[in-house]
């Protein structure tokens, strides 16, 4: 308990302090919109489902509800209430469908599909064409507010993680991460387990996905990127599971790809491409726990 | 020869096989035995290269160090491997003619005549060990290492095979682990390992069926 | 106490299982032996859910639990412990047995039963042991006693001897008359005949899918 | 007009038989033909010669098996590290051209791409129809198997991935002249090679019959797949 305070607090006087300056303000809530990705991440990973496609529970809300900004703002609250509801069945609907690794393919199959034919998207608007390539724009609110909103967002989904680590559903997700049959053997219900870690994980990502939205002011089908997707797993890579450590990794991420990215546009992607193709060697973790006992028993 | 000297394996940090040493000659036949998780398997697999190991394997005389499983293969060392291995959406006969004639196969099993285009998937236990034996036996190999290839087997086929390993024994060096039928198969050996936990605690030299099976009882409940 | 009749399960044209019927008693335990691949394994995966049966009925307290989920099925008092153990890798073995009882109690109550059941098993000194520490035998007692704590009253054991030394399964086979005093029944299978012989009041033979009843 | 047909009809054939021929011998998702397509187009931009594209496709081919061979054990970790190289393609595409975004090129080598599509068919299918079909059979079911009766199972995986590699790149090079080319080009066409290569796969066939099914696949899903090359 001391340790969740701890790290909560040292959370916040990162919001306070960056807070300060309106750069380093902006940059906070990009900073939190990656972790909060990364969060949702990691609520899957606990049940044992490695996403690769996460970008879209991440985007396809706030895709939408852009979209039905363009008409008006309560098209656009029905739409986002729609995308998070089918992008769940989605993901609940992989799950059931596949094992482990079948699931790492879908979803990263699914969210490049969604990449591609995001941009064919396109409608007329009072004379104007949308959508496409460009994307649609969003409400926005005033920085110091969406600060605040971004702060309490990110200690909140925080906080539901660390104690939900400590309960009893903590536990069904962690056994079920494991070893699937033998949580079954033990009665566990595999379904409501499952649809409870992509819940969960759903909710953290759609509120990322808010905020991104007001950070913005606009949604591009660049919300679906790969690079997206692979955020996440590649920060908790960096923070080895731990998900203070991964929340921490994807604000360090995210700091130097700007500086990267400032330096040469491009810059930061083959940092990615490069800890992608070391991740076998680095993140021995994430892969080896699928692994089945009898594999090492020879 | 076929020489196994001071092998280690280790998987995920945890000690599989700690130095075992082992050998076959030909025109001799040994027996494995130990409980599961002894190591057993894990020793075939690592003369056939098929996991990283320390130590030394040569065949007759020559090292034969990091050499991958095909080329050894190729030397002459073939693994029937446990678990009734069989590639599952191959038909039986492409199954065996990896290695051979299928008629070969057919005059040793001559059931396989009438599964021959049957998927292998879809074959009950027992026929899936007469296709992973027959696929060993037709490549003819100067060492054949047998993994359990009497598991749920007819006593009609154990017989045939055990004939077969019998007239394979004239050239070639055998090693068998088995579970089922120590009885029947003590007979046609000639030094038994017992292994436990890693090592080989105990090396046996067969004079009859009776006194190996007898000093086999003190370590194992049979 | 359990019944079952009938049982029929095929794979492709290939039958597993013909008409296998049996009843076992309150209390009694019962070995199933047979050749391998005559579907021991395969029974006991359909009584605990973990396989679907083509054909017939299972009923335990006289009702029906065939094809039911295994969660399901662990509701209703049997559980099954693997062959080779799955233990929750990531979990102690404290946690592993505490997962077992969260089903029907807080969290706090579930470790402090856990830890109540390893004292009266003499396995306590287990219990700080990260669960890939353990050997073959103690996983072994890990996955019987994780069973044993969904509460179950029927246990389906799937060769709890058959990776063990001499010194381990006397060790195992001690554990199981334990069980057996707080009238648990059991269903084993298992070709260790000796040792089967001490701990078993019944023995049923199972061969290419049919069921034959032995003194 | 029956000519554009035949041309995305070969481009999701040949997409989905490289995908398909690295998942089931390879035993990986290779992520990098994407990236492969597009560099394709680059090359025929910078330096227009096809026999530059498919050698570079070769060398990145046999570097990214051997990566794979050196440090992945899974499906999952070749998978993944193919995306990374991926990209490190498309981003390295990226940071050469920052002039503007789109690049044109004035030649039209894009019927050209049937050409390469039969051209392959053919020659996956005569392998496999050869003797040495067999032992390819043996080396999509089961690797460990096939090395155990002697086929240098690392040999044929090599020589698989730097191929097909070749041959994405080749396409990129071929179809740049119908193609706005930017660093993502290849996305669309990936895509709709694995979905092809997926649908297939639920026949469950081996052999020279599978990539048959493939192509009958392509042809009937090349009218819905058009919309996303």
């Amino acid at each position: 308990m001391k340790r969740i305070v701890a790290e909560t607090a040292v959370m916040l006087s990162l919001a306070v302090i960056m807070s300060l300056s309106p750069y380093y303000s902006w940059l906070f809530v990009l900073m939190s919109i990656y972790s909060l990705l990364t969060l949702s991440w990691l609520f899957m990973r606990k049940a044992g489902r490695i996403s690769m496609g996460h970008s879209f529970l991440f985007g396809f809300p706030v895709f939408l509800a852009s979209a039905g900004y363009s008409f008006s703002s309560e098209v656009s609250i029905q739409l986002f209430i729609a995308g998070c509801a089918l992008s769940f069945v989605i993901f609940y609907i992989f799950a059931e469908m596949t094992g482990r690794t079948a699931f790492v393919f879908l979803t990263l199959v699914f969210s490049i599909f969604v990449w591609v034919s995001s941009p064919k998207l396109v409608f007329e608007k009072g004379g104007y064409l949308t959508g496409g390539e460009v994307g649609f724009s969003f409400p926005t609110i005033s920085q110091k507010e969406l600060h605040i909103l971004t702060g309490g967002t990110l200690t909140l989904f925080y906080l539901i993680y660390r104690i939900i680590g400590e309960s009893r559903a903590g536990y069904f997700m962690r056994a079920v991460g494991d070893d699937e049959t033998a949580s079954k053997a033990v009665g566990i219900d595999l379904r409501k387990i499952k649809a409870l870690s992509i819940l969960l994980s759903g909710m953290t990502a759609w509120s990322a996905g808010i905020i991104y939205g007001l950070e913005f002011g606009h949604i591009s089908p660049e919300i679906f990127s790969v690079e997206i997707s692979v955020f996440p797993f590649i920060a908790s890579l960096i923070g080895a599971g731990n998900p203070f450590a991964s929340v921490l990794s994807s604000f360090g991420l995210v700091y130097l790809s700007k500086i990267l990215n400032s330096m040469y546009p491009g810059l930061m992607g083959i940092v990615y491409a490069a800890i992608l193709i070391l991740s076998p060697k680095i993140g021995w973790w994430v892969y080896v726990k699928g692994k089945r006992l009898d594999e090492k028993a020879g | 020869m076929l020489m196994a000297e001071n092998i280690g394996v280790a998987f995920n940090g945890l000690q599989v096989l700690r130095g075992v040493t082992f050998s076959v000659e030909r025109g001799t036949a040994v027996l494995v035995v130990g409980p599961n998780g002894s190591g057993k398997s894990t020793l075939f697999r690592a003369v056939m290269g098929t996991v990283k190991y320390r130590g030394k394997v040569s065949v007759d005389g020559k090292v034969i160090e990091g050499m991958p499983p095909h080329r050894r293969f190729r030397l002459g060392i073939v693994l029937a491997p446990e678990k009734m291995r069989v590639a599952e959406n191959l038909t039986v006969r492409e199954n065996i003619e990896i290695s051979g004639r299928f008629r070969d196969a057919v005059r040793i099993f001559p059931e396989l005549e009438h599964l021959k285009n049957r998927k292998a998937g879809v074959l009950s236990g027992g026929e899936r060990q007469i296709v992973v034996f027959s696929r060993a036996v037709l490549s003819d190999p100067s060492y054949l290492l047998l993994d359990e290839p009497f598991q749920a087997l007819s006593d009609e086929n154990v017989e045939r095979m055990i004939s077969e390993i019998e007239r394979r024994k004239r050239r070639a060096g055998i090693a068998i682990i088995s579970h089922d039928r120590i009885e029947d198969v003590v007979e046609i050996c000639d030094t038994l390992y017992f292994m436990l936990s890693g090592r080989v605690r105990r090396v046996i030299e067969i004079e009859s069926a009776e006194q190996a099976i007898k000093k086999l009882e003190k370590y194992m409940i049979l | 106490m359990l019944r079952v009749n009938g049982l029929m399960k095929r794979l492709d044209s290939l039958v597993l299982l013909r008409d296998v019927s049996f009843e076992a008693k309150k209390g009694e335990i019962i070995c199933l032996y047979g050749p391998n691949g005559s579907g021991k394994s395969t029974l006991l995966k359909i009584i605990s859910g973990l396989e679907r049966a083509d054909g017939g009925h299972v009923f335990f307290r006289d009702r029906e639990i065939t094809n039911l989920s295994p969660w399901e099925i662990v509701e209703n008092g049997i559980a099954h412990a693997f062959q080779i153990p799955r233990p929750f890798r990531s979990m102690s073995f404290l946690e592993n047995l505490a997962v077992s009882c969260m089903r029907y109690m807080d969290t706090d109550d579930a470790f402090r039963q856990a830890e109540r059941t390893a004292e009266e098993f003499d396995v306590d000194y287990l219990l700080e042991r990260s669960s890939s520490s353990l050997s073959q035998g103690e996983l072994k007692i890990l996955e019987i006693l994780r069973a044993y704590l969904t509460g179950a009253e029927l246990l389906l054991l799937d060769e709890p001897f058959a990776s063990l030394d001499v010194e381990n399964a006397r060790f195992l086979k001690e554990k199981l008359l334990a069980l057996k005093e707080k009238q648990v029944s059991m269903l084993v299978t298992s070709h260790r005949m000796r040792i089967m012989e001490e701990v078993a009041d019944r023995f049923l033979e199972l061969k290419e899918g049919k069921l034959y009843a032995h003194g | 007009m029956a000519l554009n047909f035949l041309v995305s009809f070969f481009s999701i054939a040949l997409m989905a038989l490289l995908v398909s021929t690295n998942f089931r011998i390879g035993k990986f998702l290779n992520l990098s033909l994407g990236g492969l397509f597009a560099a394709g187009g680059y090359i025929a931009y910078f330096t227009p010669n096809p026999v530059f594209a498919a050698l570079s496709g070769l060398l990145f081919g046999t570097l990214l098996s051997l990566a794979i061979s050196k440090i992945c054990r899974s499906v999952i970790e070749a998978t993944v590290l193919s995306l990374g190289a991926g990209i490190l393609i498309e981003r390295g595409l990226e940071i050469v051209h920052r002039s503007s975004y789109y690049y044109f090129v004035d030649f039209d080598y894009s019927t050209y791409v049937i050409l390469l599509g039969a051209v392959s068919y053919l020659f996956v299918l005569g392998i496999y129809l050869s003797p040495l079909g067999l032992k390819m059979k043996f080396v999509e079911e089961d690797h460990e198997l096939a090395e155990l009766y002697g086929i240098n199972t690392g040999m044929i995986f090599t020589v698989t991935t730097s191929l097909a590699s070749a041959c994405a790149v080749l396409a990129g090079f071929l179809s740049s002249g119908s193609l706005a080319i930017s660093p993502t080009t290849g996305f669309g066409y990936l895509i709709s090679g694995i979905i092809v290569s997926a649908l297939t796969a639920q026949l469950r066939q081996v052999g020279a019959v599978h990539y048959l099914a493939l192509l009958a696949i392509s042809f009937a899903a090349a009218r819905f797949m058009e919309v996303l090359i």
